[in-house]
């Protein structure tokens, strides 16, 4: 279990050899080879794209089709133009929930999501629900972490508009089954869609298989630059949402009383696009291809079972969720009565990088009946040895705080 | 366990040592004036959405004195503790000497050396380590903005 | 008239000394100063801001708030928490359209927006009167270019929710009297809303005096890089606004069935922020603080005065919008039956980047009564040579086409 | 006027001189069979919001056969040029006919050089010179984006 990339071509981790990056869940950290790309576009490419009648210009627009193609190839979606641009999963999901939910879901209809959702993917549909007068309903998880499909198929009927659901928890790294539960949504009509913050990053994914409506992601979390996320669509449903919003290249015609629109992705990428950023995802793209998400898989598969065991074999360390074949790379855990945020601070000291707090899943806190966890993530760069360097600092907690109460 | 234990935990960082210290746990663990009152002239609530932490305040005074102060809460060590200790620091004192302690407590944590140091501070100056640790100054200071709300909404 | 800024500190203008790029109203060239904040950001301090509890994350955090201090302070807003981070000048006025607007336009209230408006400033508000049934109403501009305060004084009423508006056309070049509208605005109870896309990178701008409720803005129109603007807006405004998206960050707490939000600016700023951007915007306002935007402004009236004054002296050449000390840096003009996309090749081959088109206003074309025009638009690394180019190549057009017809 | 003098134009590059050469700049300013038919089979608009080019194709057959066509637009020489001499290109041709030559000219703005040389287009193949600036394709290609749209309304 040495690093699947050398933490050399990692520029912030070559430069702090101690420093132990176990917060990938929250933001990976940047490659030298995004990096050099997205200098690279800034320095021969940049002009406005779409805009130009240029070589430049047309060079910028270039970079930015390729941006997309890259990346629609790398997440097995055949038609580019329904992977639309977006600031990360976040834009991702509220463009899903404003522009095609407010034309699809009115009174009484209803909108199913799991109480293990990240805000980003419950909140947009909670407010849509309280702005159409549609019932807002929250299918709960089985003992195993991943969504009850017996529950889910037992809310779902015909006034069921939208099931969203996550691929991979952020808390618990349980992995969902995309595709059955895709099937259940369609089965009663409903849009499945689903929330790929987690799942595009760590698993391989192929859309064009996974039979939902939507997938979103954020460049971020994959090794991309900050700024950039996409959400990737079937074409016949985007075709049929209007816009989400409004301005330069989103539009065919200006009338002063009515506009119409451009074709995909045009329509629903508003504005100077983020060419710099979008270029920087391709190469993180490119880079995760070069290695091959399966090995990615199964690196992150190694570090979780050792971290999984080794923390569990800690007196008063309970580690959240299932068992660690069954889930991708983070690990939630708390330590008897240190607080995770206590756990943090000391971690900290030693250079070790976890979160801690209701990563954005108060909802699931709720469930588990903690108000925080900790939680270990990890990525490519990460090898053994920061998961001794996290036991060792669980250890030292466990010492600061007492053995006694734990 | 020797040192050279990968498994083992190595000593802590000094000023971990120095914030995590016998008197802060035993605050967190066994909160003094843990509580509620039953007839409080104030009671507030204040919760820090980021990390969870959260402090209910009750306050009862004779005059301009506080007579009983209780809180109850949730969260990590530093924020209860602080809590705790506050609440200590509160009994039978005027609104106006609460406001110089107070002020005194945000500038040990704000990091100044003096206020670490002043004699008023009492116990509380247990938490001067956390000037260090940015990210933990909203943990010692809820409880204390907690107070400033309940003292401002009394007038 | 050498460059303010020399072009050796642009890397893509010195790596082609022979590009004459005179297209920065749409983007401009990055300077090394900022995209080395922005590589250092990535090589230094990268981390999820607010959420972490370790001291990296705490240092992007740090950052994060650092820039948009910076930039604040560079529009002269003072409450630093009222600048508002989007992908750009596009999301911010969408924003104000979409929050602020469904919250406050019903049926039968009046929006006011000018014929000379960018589709960014124009399409959303268009959208937001349909939808609401809302009288959409475009003010006229004066001879000169500018509005025409005469007619919109006239157009203001008791109905009157939003006037939106433009403080410097991207066509035209023309300067509004920001000021003066937002008082007549304000006069009647209505909201001011600036498009600062084109008047921020070239016009000292101070939003506490200017008097406005909304100021939007560019990052990559001022040498920021892409994916990075910001909605100045006036607290008391921003209090009352409902969130645009949701999901992390901009929430307090989330119930099953409600949620709260945070303060602002987080109220506004759902999911991960771009901070890379945000500190490479900050560079921007650094290096035009240090040279002041008033040299800035000096410097593209004596080029835009030079460029108007050779071109008009050229038999054919119709140059558009007002004389030259009454506009910024944005020169559009035709050249007799050349068709301003064949004047822009002809230019390319000469590699003179001009834009040709209708540059996102089609309302304002209509109103000159052409389809496209050429532009060419100045910034701090353009010198006289450039307009030399661009003379040049103008000739160069007429000859190709035979003088005869022009 | 000398070459050295700055305000002068150069020599223009020699692709451009290739490609706005007498026959497209004749055809732009003096389109053949420009004009609407008041009883067309077919009436299609095609326009490029992009760049504001417009082509309004009008077409009236005899059997399988082209009878008569014209054209209104309005937009850059190339987009003109095209739409002008693609009308003089149709007449008297059959819908299979047309297909074949739309897809040679297509080969020919794509950059192939036999379609470029390929007597079939005629006069069309003055527009060679576009496929070296790849951002004027659409240009040429409005004009017969309409023709396709209007064989295939037609079925
Ligand atoms: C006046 C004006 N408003 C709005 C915009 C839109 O800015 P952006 O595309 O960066 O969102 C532009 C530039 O394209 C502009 O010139
Ligand atoms: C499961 C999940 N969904 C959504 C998000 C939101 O992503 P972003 O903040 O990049 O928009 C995250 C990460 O923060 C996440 O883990």
């Amino acid at each position: 279990m040495s690093a699947l990339i050398d933490r050399d071509e990692f520029p912030l981790l070559a430069r702090a050899p101690e420093l132990v990056y176990l917060d990938s869940a929250a933001t990976t950290q940047k490659p030298r080879a995004v990096l050099d790309a997205l200098r690279a576009y800034y320095e021969h490419d940049n002009a406005n794209p779409h805009r130009g009648a240029y070589a430049l210009s047309a060079r910028a627009t270039e970079r930015y089709r390729a941006a997309r193609e890259r990346i629609a190839r790398f997440f097995g979606l055949a038609d580019a133009d329904c992977a639309i641009f977006t600031r990360g999963t976040t834009e991702a999901l509220n463009l899903v929930a404003a522009s095609w939910g407010r034309a699809n879901v009115g009174a009484g209809d209803e909108i199913v999501v799991s109480g293990a959702e990240h805000h980003a993917n419950f909140v947009p549909w909670q407010q849509l629900a309280l702005e159409r007068g549609a019932r807002f309903r929250i299918c709960e998880l089985a003992p195993d972490g991943r969504i009850d499909l017996d529950q889910l198929r037992a809310m779902l009927g015909p006034r069921t508009k939208v099931v969203a659901f996550h691929h991979v928890s952020n808390v618990l790294g349980t992995i969902n089954p995309v595709r059955e539960i895709a099937e259940l949504a369609h089965g009663v009509g409903a849009l499945a869609v689903c929330d790929g913050a987690q799942g595009a990053p760590h698993l391989p994914v192929a859309f064009d298989q996974l039979g939902v409506d939507f997938y979103a992601l954020s460049g971020h979390k994959m090794l991309g630059p900050m700024g950039i996320g996409v959400l990737l669509g079937r074409r016949e449903v985007l075709e049929r949402m209007p816009p989400y919003m409004m301005g330069g290249d989103m539009i065919e015609f200006v009338h002063d009383d009515r506009s119409t629109w451009n074709v995909l992705p045009h329509k629903l990428e508003a504005g100077t696009p983020n060419v710099g950023d979008a270029v920087g995802l391709a190469a993180a793209a490119e880079l995760l291809d070069a290695i091959g998400m399966d090995r990615v898989r199964a690196h992150e598969q190694a570090l979780v079972r050792t971290a999984y065991e080794r923390l569990s074999a800690i007196e008063g360390v309970h580690v959240y969720g299932p068992a660690p074949d069954a889930r991708s790379g983070v690990v939630s855990f708390t330590v008897g009565d240190v607080h995770p945020h206590d756990l943090a601070t000391i971690l900290d000291a030693r250079q070790v990088c976890i979160r801690a707090g209701h990563h954005c899943a108060q909802p699931l806190m709720r469930r588990l009946g903690v108000a925080a966890t900790a939680r270990a993530s990890f990525y490519v760069y990460n090898d053994e040895s920061d998961i001794d360097a996290l036991v060792a600092g669980v250890r030292t907690a466990k010492e600061l705080f007492g053995h006694a109460t734990v | 366990m020797p040192p050279s234990d990968p498994g083992g935990g190595d000593a802590p960082a000094p000023h971990l040592s120095a914030l995590y210290q016998e008197v802060i746990l035993d605050h967190y663990r066994r909160p003094r004036n843990r509580g509620t009152l039953e007839h409080p002239d104030v009671a507030v609530a204040k919760k820090n959405p980021l990390c969870g932490d959260e402090i209910h305040l009750h306050l009862a005074f004779d005059g301009d004195r506080v007579r009983e102060v209780r809180f109850t809460g949730q969260g990590c060590a530093i924020s209860q503790a602080s809590a705790s200790m506050m609440t200590q620091a509160l009994a039978g004192k005027t609104a106006a000497e609460i406001g110089a302690v107070a002020r005194r407590f945000s500038e040990m944590v704000a990091g100044d050396p003096a206020a670490a140091r002043d004699a008023a501070l009492g116990e509380l100056r247990a938490l001067a380590g956390v000037a260090k640790i940015p990210v933990r100054h909203p943990c010692a200071l809820l409880a204390w903005n907690a107070l400033a709300e309940a003292l401002s909404t009394r007038g």
